[in-house]
């Protein structure tokens, strides 16, 4: 047994140097990379995620987590929620299944995105061993939204394309910017969900793919050196910096979604719970539908 | 170590650089690395052909204007007056952010924690150590021995089996540099690689 | 070499290689497998503007950093050199005050110069006309030039043509005996140069005395036993003087008598049980007969730090035995670079687990078989001890009895001192500072007597006998076909007494060479002749005299004892060049070649091998490993750089055979072999040769034996070894193995 | 703190400092303690001298190749805790190739074989000494008288001193056989 044992463990041994020994980063290549960095006619991304991680991407961050939820609370002073009637009807508007999908990946994002801040300002915390758990909490909830984020991305996608409604709710801003409650041209989703929608979604995806690509680091799929053209380390260059420009709208979206959910329209977060929406909401703020459904006579 | 004069430097002649590996398995024993670490690396590019083909070993440069440093999360880096470029094992999470700002691929990762994750950055420490107390246990563990503080030369250059890799104040190294091509009677070829990096001001 | 001029040993030091003007690098890697050596050429290159000129069928690290690169085509170095003498000989540069004074038989040599014309050699070798034009040129025109040798010229059946046509070319350019010049063959392990001075030899006694009644005389007096008692340890007095096995061929000793095996005459038995102490024979040549050996013994003990990869070769399944010896930081004793050069390597620990010392372990094996007594006592003999003290007493008793290399001076006391003083030599000179002055690095022999400083460049008349200088060894008798064999007047060493050649000094021509008369009392205590002179009487005068004791003698182009007299070429046994092979055939058959028969041109006849097998085999070193690599494959670090065994191929001969980089390959060998490695892309051999490192074991013709290695013990890389499909074939004279020009087949898996 | 950030971004700072400032403004209050690492303590001087201390330096030699490259090796309480350089060795000059730099590890490697074995029925099995030196004369005795000395062959080695290559060469000749061999015929 023991010598199974030694001879498993041996073969990790091993198995883990000719890791080293097949490393697209610290083997043959690292010439080459050393000798590209920066060369005339190379993506001079090194340069690029250097000067861009070390003035700009932290403090962007910091003036979101600062600025937007500042906005909102002008808004909320100065403009006020959207109250609807609760007492009237409610709409079965989101299945068992998409709240569930929904729900798992509400989860996801409230640890995602605080941890992904932690890890950002991470001087702030002292870096160590919190900030390392906060990175690997990152982690495993990135593997809870990657398991739903196909199965999100199909159910909502047929009520997802871009209509005529839609840019008509977008010269208006949603009715967000005035008290008056009037209805406001959108479907079953208007176009902010839509844009949250893809955001999550595809951005989702690309912030998983990025993710996932630094946190192996050091793997070797032939095929993506050879479809994108890119080096490894270039390779990583770009997901760091992908990472962090898709990263920032998928915060401000957040961000926003978490505000009109919970404060901006009353009681909204009930409809994701129960998976009704009252009459009323629907009425004002989902008017297309709410004629096409009246048409229906699913009303 | 006295202020202004000294920045610490290396320079890797690949005249002389013949592949031994004496450099990267003198600093993966002397700091008792883990396997799959290498601290230095000797890399040979254009092998068999002729007239072309060159080694050269490399590390962290420990640059004057380290990028390492400037992208750090969590501000681990730190560069001692002397110019060598440390860090703090203790704060590092591992996020690779120095590694994409190296233009010389020096941080690298061990896989030691579960799953493959990625631990704490390792580098070249220049044999300077951490920040721990100098030459204590903990100190050793982390980062591997502290030559400089016992005013000895980082191992790698020392055991160099041919003087290819030299260390020292980036004047004296400069100096060396140019007294062997000044022997040979060439003219002084362009500049190694990474040497405005490295070296700049 | 030694056929040539007395000694066979790098003439110079690796320091002195900083003095030359020019260096060629025959069949020698140095940059690889003496990388810390390697730095004197690149200092030479740098200071001196040396030009490194490689001369290797593989473009190795050493060629990296030539000035000049030649792929010749393994084995055929000797049609390579005479292409170069012809072009010297044609243009007058040969040294013509040099040869006349001090070479014989060069005549025969320009004859058959004249014969390899550049073209006919370009054919053979596969260099063009204008590189060994301009080689020849570079080296001829650029002195002192060194050359460098090591396991390319020897690993072949012409193996010892080799290495006596390489000194003759430095003969011809007057290269020998000066700084800078030389031949400077570069040893393998750290003590080759220590255990073949000491010959753990099968043809020769310590100090390479032969194996002559005389000598075995000479030993037992200086071991303190009778003769006639040592004699009776043998079977007879005849199988006393007989060759022994040697280890590139003891297999055959074993398999002796079954079908389709080579003869062999060991006094009427076969080999029965082997002993191996600190050697990898899993890196000897024909892998697959030395495991079959190994199966058929019924005793094996292996003695080594590490598992001797034997143990798991091997399927014998009882009475294998494995010891742990200390390593060498676990004792101490003396080493002898690459350079004659000895060390004292003290004992950095003592001895790790149940581990013992090698000599401790012969010692008690020599209690039990009864002979203790007898065995140990020629180390009490020089102080009329009770108990002795090894290693020191060891080594005085090496420096009492050795005087055919000079190894009079090389006392334990005087080692210690210039290892403990090692700071106070100079790099290139090896020349003492301070109280050191007078004294060169490590005393390299031959270093006459025990006040005697050594002499770092042999054969170099500049200077005095007592400062290092000496002609060449007079070692062949004083006139051959007529020909004084000494020296020309005025080639003598520096302010010598006599400025003549001289023959080697005995008791009775010691009055008239040296000009002296002795005392009576001398005239009884000095011995027969310098050889066995114990008095010192012979050495003593001798430095006073300014001569040295083995006489001043000419080098000899011409070795009229052995099957060529002068070095010719002939095809490797596997030749891919089947023309070639009927226009330069191999030897015929020898018989009782140390003990077996050995089949040359009937092997090289038996059919067109180069069909099959169309692609040259070269092997070689690899800088993480050496040897077998036991030891080294028993670090992780040094395992981690190369932690699978490989094959360096072509990518357009990869090509041809549907192979990738990365993929695993068969290569077959024409005896019936084959392995199973992994391919690496490599532009360093083109696309008729593969390259295979030697260094691993622990696979066997695909098969993974990692399971029999015992618990704990198995090192951090295994793989197939490449001697499993090295190729039949041994040098005419020395019996080395011909691993560097045999032919294979490649194949993916 | 909106106001700490705009005026944060309107001023043209290094990152770190504004990040220190943000640490400072922060909820969590933690502070970077950078300035405070950027002075390691100052060693006592036995410290900085030697970390092994009462070492004493032993001055031997590779055992790779025959270059014959000087090693000092540090050795604390009989225990070989480091590989230092030899600078001053007139022909390594302090230089090793890899081999050299990790002559340490020939020793303490942990695959090194660490006692006597015998393989019995095809199993290793671990024995005393005084039992493998017993059973292997006896063999070697008996193999003797029967076959005679020559059907014992002895293989030693270019890595012996040569103090014990030559013992080796004398134990064959005590044993009666010129049936010997190294390395060098490789």
């Amino acid at each position: 047994m023991k010598k199974y044992l030694f001879l498993f463990i041996a073969s990790l041994f091993l198995a883990s140097a000719a890791f080293a020994a097949d490393s697209q980063i610290w083997d043959a290549m690292r010439v080459q990379n050393i000798l590209g960095y920066g060369q005339e006619g190379s993506y001079k991304l090194g340069q690029l995620f250097t000067m861009l991680q070390a003035n700009y991407f932290a403090q962007v961050y910091l003036a979101v987590l600062v600025g937007v939820p500042a906005i909102f609370v002008l808004h909320y002073l100065f403009l006020g929620p959207k109250v609807f009637s609760h007492d009237g009807k409610k709409i079965y508007t989101f299945s068992l299944l998409s709240r569930i999908i929904h729900q798992i990946a509400a989860i996801s994002f409230i640890v995602l995105i605080p941890t992904g801040f932690i890890m950002m300002f991470g001087s702030s915390f002292g870096g160590g061993s919190f900030v390392i758990m906060m990175k690997d909490l990152h982690g495993l909830s990135t593997i809870a939204f990657g398991i739903i984020v196909i199965p999100m991305f199909l159910i909502w996608l047929k009520d997802m394309f871009l209509h005529w409604d839609d840019i008509k709710w977008l010269m208006i801003v949603g009715g967000y910017l005035s008290k008056t409650k009037k209805p406001v041209p959108a479907g079953k989703f208007n176009a902010g969900q839509k844009t949250w929608y893809w955001m999550a979604t595809l951005g989702g995806m690309i912030m998983i793919l990025t993710g996932a690509a630094m946190y192996f680091l050091d793997f070797n799929i032939a095929m993506i050196n050879t479809m994108t053209g890119l080096s490894q380390i270039d390779l990583l260059r770009v997901s760091a910096l992908l990472h962090a420009v898709v990263g920032l709208g998928v915060v401000i979206l957040f961000f926003v979604h978490i505000y009109m959910a919970v404060f901006a329209i009353k009681g909204a977060i009930n409809s994701i719970i129960t998976g009704y929406k009252e009459e009323e909401e629907v009425e004002y703020l989902h008017s297309s539908w709410y004629k096409k459904l009246k048409k229906q006579g699913k009303i | 170590m006295s202020s202004e004069m000294s920045r610490m430097k290396f320079y890797c002649d690949d005249d002389r650089c013949i592949e031994c590996d004496g450099c990267t398995v003198a600093c993966a024993e002397a700091h008792e690395l883990p396997t799959g670490v290498s601290r230095r690396k000797v890399v040979t590019l254009n092998e068999g052909i002729e007239g072309k083909e060159f080694s050269t070993s490399v590390a962290c440069m420990h640059c004057t204007d380290a990028p390492c440093e400037q992208v750090c999360p969590v501000d681990c880096f730190y560069i001692r007056e002397d110019g060598i470029v440390l860090h703090d094992k203790d704060i590092c999470i591992g996020c690779g952010y120095c590694l994409y700002a190296c233009p010389f691929g020096a941080p690298q990762f061990p896989r030691d924690g579960a799953f493959g994750t990625k631990g704490a950055m390792d580098k070249c420490t220049m044999c300077a150590g951490g920040p721990q107390e100098t030459n204590s246990v903990h100190e050793r563990e982390l980062y591997g021995q502290n030559l400089i503080a016992e005013g000895k030369v980082p191992v790698c250059a020392a055991m160099c089996s041919t003087k290819a890799l030299i260390v020292g104040d980036a004047q004296d190294v400069a100096n060396i540099y140019r007294a062997r091509i000044a022997s040979k009677g060439k003219g002084v070829q362009s500049a190694p690689y990474g040497w405005s990096k490295a070296y700049g001001n | 070499m030694a056929n040539t001029w007395g000694y066979g040993a790098m003439t110079n030091s690796l320091g002195d290689i900083q003095n030359a003007k020019a260096i060629i690098i025959f069949g020698a890697n140095p940059a690889v497998n003496h990388p810390v050596g390697f730095q004197h050429f690149l200092k030479a290159k740098e200071r001196n503007n040396a030009q490194i000129i490689v001369v290797d069928p593989r473009f190795t690290k050493t060629a990296a950093k030539a000035d000049i690169y030649a792929q010749i085509r393994p084995g055929t170095d000797i049609p390579f050199m005479y292409g170069m003498l012809n072009i010297i000989f044609k243009n007058g540069w040969e040294d013509k005050e040099f040869i006349s004074d001090r070479v014989y038989g060069i005549e025969d040599i320009r004859v058959e110069a004249a014969k390899w014309t550049p073209e006919k050699v370009s054919d053979v070798t596969g260099i063009s006309v204008e590189k060994l034009m301009q080689i020849t040129r570079v080296y001829a025109k650029s002195t002192p030039g060194t050359l460098i040798w090591a396991m390319g010229l020897t690993q072949h059946s012409i193996g010892s043509s080799n290495t006596r046509l390489a000194p003759i070319l430095q003969l011809c350019l007057g290269n020998m005996g000066e700084e800078g010049g030389g031949t400077n063959i570069l040893r393998g392990h750290d003590n080759v140069q220590g255990a073949t001075d000491m010959c753990c030899l099968s043809h020769t006694l310590p100090g390479y005395y032969g194996l002559s009644a005389g000598s075995w005389k000479y030993f037992a007096k200086s071991w303190g036993v009778d003769y006639e008692w040592l004699a009776g340890r043998f079977k007879d007095k005849k199988m006393m003087s007989a060759k022994g096995f040697t280890l590139a061929r003891w297999y055959a000793g074993v398999l002796a008598g079954k079908p389709g095996e080579d003869k062999i005459h060991n006094g009427g038995t076969n080999l029965k049980a082997i002993f191996v102490m600190g050697n990898g024979i899993t890196s000897i040549a024909q892998q697959a007969k030395v495991k079959e050996a190994l199966d058929n013994l019924e005793l094996i003990v292996l003695a080594d730090p590490f598992v001797n990869e034997a143990a798991i070769l091997t399927d014998k399944q009882d009475d294998v035995f494995i010891l742990p010896a200390a390593t060498q930081f676990e004792t101490s004793g003396s080493v002898t670079a690459t350079n004659r050069s000895a060390q004292w390597r003290y004992q950095v620990v003592e001895p790790l687990y149940e581990s013992k010392p090698d000599h401790e372990i012969m010692i008690e094996f020599s209690k039990r078989l009864g002979f203790h007594k007898e065995y140990t006592k020629g180390m009490l003999i020089k102080e009329n001890k009770t108990s002795y003290k090894f290693p020191e007493d060891a080594t005085d008793e090496i420096a009492r009895i050795i005087k055919t290399i000079g190894l009079t001076g090389w006392t334990s006391k005087r080692l210690k001192n210039h290892t403990d003083n090692w700071h106070m030599f100079d790099e290139v000179s090896l020349r003492g500072h301070g109280p050191m002055k007078g004294e060169y690095y490590g005393l390299p022999w031959p270093c006459w007597t025990e006040t005697h400083g050594g002499s770092p460049i042999l054969y170099n008349i500049h200077r005095t006998v007592k400062e290092g200088g000496m002609g060449f060894r007079n070692r062949f008798g004083l006139e051959h076909d007529g020909q004084d064999l000494l020296a020309g007047a005025g080639s003598a060493p520096k302010d010598s007494a006599n400025k003549d050649g001289y023959p080697e000094i005995t008791a009775k021509n010691i009055e008239k060479v040296l000009g002296i008369k002795l005392t009576t009392d001398e005239k009884k205590r000095i011995g027969k002749n310098w050889k066995v002179d114990t008095s010192h009487i012979i050495a003593n005068k001798c430095m006073e005299a300014g001569i040295a004791p083995y006489g001043n003698a000419k080098a000899r182009a011409k070795v009229w004892t052995f099957p060529d007299q002068i070095p010719m070429h002939r095809e490797p046994i596997h030749s891919p060049r089947q023309d070639l092979a009927k226009k330069y055939p191999s030897y015929k058959d020898k018989a009782n070649h140390y003990r077996v028969d050995t089949k040359y041109i009937s092997k090289q006849t038996e059919k067109d091998w180069s069909k099959e097998f169309p692609i040259n085999l070269v092997t070689g070193r690899l800088v993480n490993l050496n040897g077998a690599g036991m030891e080294n494959r028993a670090s992780k670090y040094l395992a981690a750089l190369t932690p699978e065994m490989f094959c360096d191929i072509n990518p357009g001969l990869a090509a041809n055979h549907g192979i990738r980089n990365g993929d695993m390959m068969w290569v077959h060998s024409p005896e019936g072999t084959k392995i199973k490695v992994k391919a690496k892309f490599s532009f360093s051999v083109p696309e008729d040769r593969v390259f295979l490192p030697f260094h691993y074991a622990g696979h066997f013709q695909g098969e993974d034996l990692s399971h029999k290695y015992p618990e704990g013990t198995k090192p951090y890389a295994v793989g197939e070894s490449a001697n499993t499909v090295t190729n039949y074939g041994y040098d005419i004279v020395t019996q080395i193995p011909e691993t560097k020009g045999g032919l294979c087949r490649v194949e993916k898996a | 703190m909106t106001n700490t950030t705009q005026n944060a971004l309107a001023t043209k700072i290094g990152r770190r400092s504004f990040l220190k400032m943000a640490a400072v403004a922060g909820a969590f209050g933690a502070t970077s303690s950078f300035a405070s690492r950027n002075v390691t303590r100052a060693a006592t001087q036995d410290e900085v001298k030697n970390p092994f201390p009462g070492s004493k330096k032993v001055r031997t030699i590779c055992t790779a190749c025959s270059v014959g490259c000087g090693i000092t090796a540090e050795v604390q309480n009989g225990v070989w805790v480091r590989q230092e350089v030899a600078q001053d060795h007139p022909v390594s000059l302090g230089g090793h190739c890899c081999k050299g730099a990790d002559m340490i590890d020939m020793v303490r490697s942990e695959v090194r074989l660490k006692y006597p074995m015998v393989k019995e029925g095809g199993q290793w099995k671990r024995i005393s000494w005084e039992t493998a030196f017993t059973r292997i004369s006896k063999k070697l005795t008996s193999l003797r008288e029967k076959s005679g000395p020559d059907s014992t062959i002895f293989l030693g080695s270019a890595k012996m001193s040569t103090e014990q290559a030559y013992y080796f060469r004398k134990f064959a000749a005590f044993y009666g056989t010129n049936n010997i061999d190294h390395q060098a015929r490789i």
